[in-house]
């Protein structure tokens, strides 16, 4: 049986740098989304796809720590973001004007993996877990793969507009699905997966809920082996100190070649094979948001 | 008019143990600066004090490990770390070409422990011990940090162990700071560290549970717990003679200055080197520049011992 | 769908002191509820907790005595107040005119003293008392917060003074803050609050000495304690089985329902009434409103209790 | 010997009233000087000259406390203040942007009086003291007194703009004075009390660093008595921590009928009887200032 590879990589963070960049916009899309871009020259020039920043969030000690976002995409050397008003610090950059200062520490964590094979990319977005794919998938198409996007939402207003995916690109298709059925499947990005994963897909790239990816990694596990991509890697979240592996206080429970053991999300991830994660482990942590 | 620089840098916290400069960064705050080699020049550091060690590898605590609270941030990490054999190993040959000093953090659950930790880092590139007597996530963490007679027994079996500095790191979280100084004192140490992180506790409403895992407690660091710092610097500064580290909150160099106005002779840069790798290089320019513009020839010429607190 | 209100928003504190509802404002940050009374219906709040009334009047330590620092304040300012023959002669009979029950907050120096105080206050308009064991701000102010021994030989004897609800109110500046918890329940309190402020200092680095006058600490209030607040709740919590009030650094209701979750039965709003006279009101109305939302008969069903925490 | 009276006052609370209002505009002048004025109908309906409101400078708990400032005019609803930017709180009410809103309470603490005898009113501003007084100006000559201001200031670009004290009313006449000369006269706004200070006077109103305040004080003691207002008043700052009476921690030394004590700046001042305030006791206290 072929198997998908489950060891872990490491951050490169001699690319890292501490970087103050200039708003250029704070677009509101539909549904809360807010799209946030800023001229950030070395961040621009040295992100991979999957890669984040870390965004300081206002001046003072509050809030203390500084908040990990996706590179949703790149022009030139101006950097988007992608998020919602969830908490504070996403309500101060969203709060930000144009010309305003923007500090960013990164690129950090590992990127998505492409793998040599022609073929198609598969992406998976479940909800903000669409912030990394417009530049993932940017750059799969100028590397000559045919890409093709299941994005779910709740509600249409909360899908990322499919036109911001394909930035200009006819080669990426986007398919949508959303719980109410208000646009595209009703029900789950996943249901969408099965008919997708064929044997032309070469990677599979998934960002959203644990409990989405968690399906994706057991979908994975029972696929039959001739359809299994070479690569299948997913996009974590963990409550994060640093974002560059020194307060080892992003640890998400992996079972790679190495065991089960506690890896860092910012550096051995966030992008980590999707078969290294120990979902059920994951499943029973109890849940770092607070709400 | 010409301006000769008048600062002397230099911190002597004892047996030999000369740091270049006072500014240095925190235990568990800067790994064991691997991590910041290529976002600062560490070089320029007073020193580096390293991830607390065990004399076993450490998995550390389940997550969620970290949660943000007003100004400051609760840590659980649980002492996650690769044990003192790969610290001696691994790691103190590449400290050993370093310019700055590096000071191995020790932390373990028994006397013998921590003696026999003390024994295997009696080796090169091991500038100083810090002995972590405080650390509030691990079970008994607190045993030694938390009794006066039992800090001094443990530093007294310490002493013994280490031909090098052997700095205390106190708690905070005691009814007499000052008591369980003068108790390491007593047993021999060269100087003290204050603060480690206060006990706190954030809720999450939504599981209806603390958000850190197991007591749900965690360790209290940041802007927030820096007057309780100078509080405790000034205490303990009161009750000793020894060289004193004062670390808590320090973001700025204002912020530093305050410690050693307080009685700190260093410190440490802990939270901070979490949002701004170069947090602790801009705090130790700014503190030389306030030296020289007010022409100090030491820092400590800045303390204003306040009269010693009630115990 | 009909929806009826789940909430029984009372609090037994024991001794015949039955709390309307569980938010009430704390000690030293609403006065004796007359400055107020123009600016919040403060009839409609749980309890007012007076400033801390001493057998004579006091005037108050020299200023400065307030010093902002990052999300929290500190202060000094030395039980500034009218004594307790004042209070007993020209407020307790506008108390005893009110709806909201008044709990006047006691501080003296010896145990006659206080003894006396709580005699003199054997009158209508005070619904109960609280023991201020621990402020941080006048000579030997700690030494019965900061020694279980001494707090429960005083409690024993202000036990035998009063009639009414005795409520202390513990000291967070302790190493173990359950011993003493259990120690003034054995003596015979009623309920305990937790916490007074933290020992704390900022400095002047124009003056090059510390802002607050005195020893130059204060007691460091506001949002930045309440992890520690939280912590030291549920530590007590875990030691006694008496009712707790939670304080320290609530200005939202969702700070109120952490205090729940931790332990507290009933919670007090200090800080915030400075910055905003309506504060303790609307935690009040967020608090039940969440209630209902969740159908909670009584607020303690939100009660997480931690595994008591070591000693 | 005609003594002016040194019993303090005590502000009315019930008058006091915490509003959210909106701001109007944020003007920089001269000299680093900030103008901010916001609509406040309630302030600006109630509030007396010398008066002054709490400002909160921010939405999270840093800056934690409000910053009290003097009311500087009233126009219909729109009420402003004049300040400088010393820290983080000033700094965030300067960055605050037509629309913001903005949370007042107020009106707090004792205003100035106005003696009924008719006369000149004779103010002294140094530096930021120059805050309560056109309001102050504007009132006692609505009340159909003369005015005359003494301005004074490190330098010109320093000095409050004589045409914001008048606001269009000529019978308020402003004389300045620098400490470096580059407007008026050359010196300490003290300097010019005494020629000023003549028996048309009916009341001294001032406001300004505490060493200013003390030298008025000073000549006020000393001169002849047929020459003194029956009004001479100061108004004084002090840390605070709440602005209404309630945390008893602005207190400064007085010296007034009920002998040597604390006073409460926010309720028995801030406008005091010059010669209740312990000027010597004052001077020797600590510094509040955080430099
Ligand atoms: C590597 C990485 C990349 C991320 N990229 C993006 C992105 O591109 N777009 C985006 O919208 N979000 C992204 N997130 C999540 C984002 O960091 C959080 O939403 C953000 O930190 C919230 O900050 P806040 O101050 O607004 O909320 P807080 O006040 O911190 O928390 C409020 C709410 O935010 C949520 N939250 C807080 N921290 C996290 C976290 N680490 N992970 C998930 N949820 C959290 C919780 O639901 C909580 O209730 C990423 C997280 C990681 C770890
Ligand atoms: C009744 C009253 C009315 C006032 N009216 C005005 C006014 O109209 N215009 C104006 O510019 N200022 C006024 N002040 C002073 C003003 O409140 C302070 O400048 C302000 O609080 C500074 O806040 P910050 O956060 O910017 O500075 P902080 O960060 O709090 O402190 C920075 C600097 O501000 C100064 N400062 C802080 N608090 C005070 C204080 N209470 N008094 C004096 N200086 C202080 C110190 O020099 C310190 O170095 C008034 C003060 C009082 C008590
Ligand atoms: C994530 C984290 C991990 C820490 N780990 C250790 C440790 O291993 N050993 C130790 O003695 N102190 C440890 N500390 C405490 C710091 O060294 C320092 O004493 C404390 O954080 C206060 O300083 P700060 O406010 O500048 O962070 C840790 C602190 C944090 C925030
Ligand atoms: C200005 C001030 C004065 C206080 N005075 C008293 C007092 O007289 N007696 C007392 O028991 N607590 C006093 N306290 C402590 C408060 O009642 C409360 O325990 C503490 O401030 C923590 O709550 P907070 O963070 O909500 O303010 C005072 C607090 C402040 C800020
Ligand atoms: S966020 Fe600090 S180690 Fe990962
Ligand atoms: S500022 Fe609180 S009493 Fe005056």
């Amino acid at each position: 049986m072929r198997r998908v590879p489950d060891r872990l990589r490491r951050s490169d963070l001699t690319r890292t740098v501490d970087e103050r960049g200039e708003v250029v916009a704070v677009d509101e899309l539909d549904g809360g989304l807010v799209e946030l871009s800023a001229r950030l020259p070395l961040l621009a020039e040295r992100t991979l796809p999957g890669q984040f920043a870390q965004l300081r969030c206002g001046p003072g000690p509050v809030p203390l720590l500084r908040r990990p976002f996706s590179v949703a995409w790149v022009a030139g050397d101006v950097c988007a973001f992608v998020f919602e008003r969830v908490g504070e610090g996403t309500r101060r950059l969203a709060a930000l004007h144009r010309g305003d200062p923007l500090d960013s520490l990164g690129p950090l964590g590992t990127g998505f993996t492409l793998p040599p094979a022609a073929g198609r990319v598969l992406i998976v977005a479940g909800g903000l877990g669409c912030a990394p794919f417009p530049l993932a998938a940017c750059w799969a198409r100028r590397s000559g793969r045919e890409v093709t996007v299941l994005s779910g939402a709740a509600t249409a207003a909360r899908l990322y507009p499919p036109e911001r995916y394909r930035r200009g690109d006819g080669g990426i298709s986007v398919i949508e699905a959303t719980d109410d059925g208000s646009r595209g499947h009703r029900g789950l990005v996943t249901d969408l997966v099965e008919a997708h994963l064929d044997a032309s897909v070469v990677a599979l790239w998934a960002c959203g809920p644990n409990p989405m990816l968690a399906t994706l990694a057991g979908a994975i596990g029972r696929a039959d082996a001739a359809l299994l991509p070479s690569v299948a890697e997913a996009s974590l979240e963990a409550p994060m100190g640093c974002g560059f592996g020194t307060c080892l206080g992003c640890a998400l429970p992996v079972d790679d070649g190495d065991g089960r053991r506690w890896a860092l999300c910012c550096t051995e991830g966030p992008v980590m094979p999707i078969t290294a994660v120990d979902w059920e482990r994951l499943r029973e942590l109890p849940p770092a948001h607070v709400a | 008019m010409s301006r000769e620089l008048t600062l002397d840098p230099r911190v002597d916290l004892g047996r030999g143990l000369l740091l270049p400069n006072p500014v240095g960064v925190a235990s568990g705050t800067f790994g064991y600066g691997f991590e910041f080699e290529h976002l600062v020049d560490i070089q320029r550091l007073g020193a580096i004090y390293t991830k607390g060690t065990t004399p076993l590898p450490r998995a550390g605590n389940a997550p969620p490990r970290v949660a943000e609270t007003a100004a400051g941030m609760l840590n659980s990490i649980g002492l996650h770390n690769p044990g003192v054999e790969h610290v001696a190993t691994a790691y103190a040959p590449r400290f050993a070409g370093w310019r700055v000093p590096v000071v191995v953090n020790v932390a373990a659950a028994t006397v013998e422990e921590y003696v026999d930790c003390l024994r295997r880092l009696e080796i090169d590139g091991v500038a100083g011990i810090e002995l972590n007597i405080s650390c509030p996530n691990i079970a008994n963490g607190l045993d030694f940090g938390r009794d006066a007679a039992a800090a001094g027994r443990l530093v007294q079996a310490c002493r013994a162990a280490t031909s090098r500095c052997l700095i205390v790191k106190l708690s905070p979280n005691v009814t007499d700071i000052g008591a369980v100084a003068r108790a390491v004192e007593a047993a021999g140490a060269d100087a003290v560290s204050a603060v480690n992180t206060y006990i706190g506790m954030k809720v999450n409403l939504g599981s209806g549970r603390p958000v850190l895992p197991g007591r749900g407690t965690g360790g209290l660091s940041g802007p927030a717990i820096k007057p309780l710092a100078l509080a405790a610097v000034a205490a303990v500064r009161a009750a000793v003679s020894l060289p004193v580290v004062g670390v808590g909150g320090i973001a700025e160099p204002a912020d530093a200055l305050e410690f050693f106005v307080a009685g700190a002779d260093a410190v440490q840069v802990g939270t901070a080197n979490f949002t701004e790798p170069g947090a602790a290089i801009r705090v130790l320019d700014g503190v030389v520049a306030y030296a020289e513009a007010h022409r100090l020839g030491r820092l400590t010429e800045l303390r204003a011992v306040p009269a010693p607190q009630p115990a």
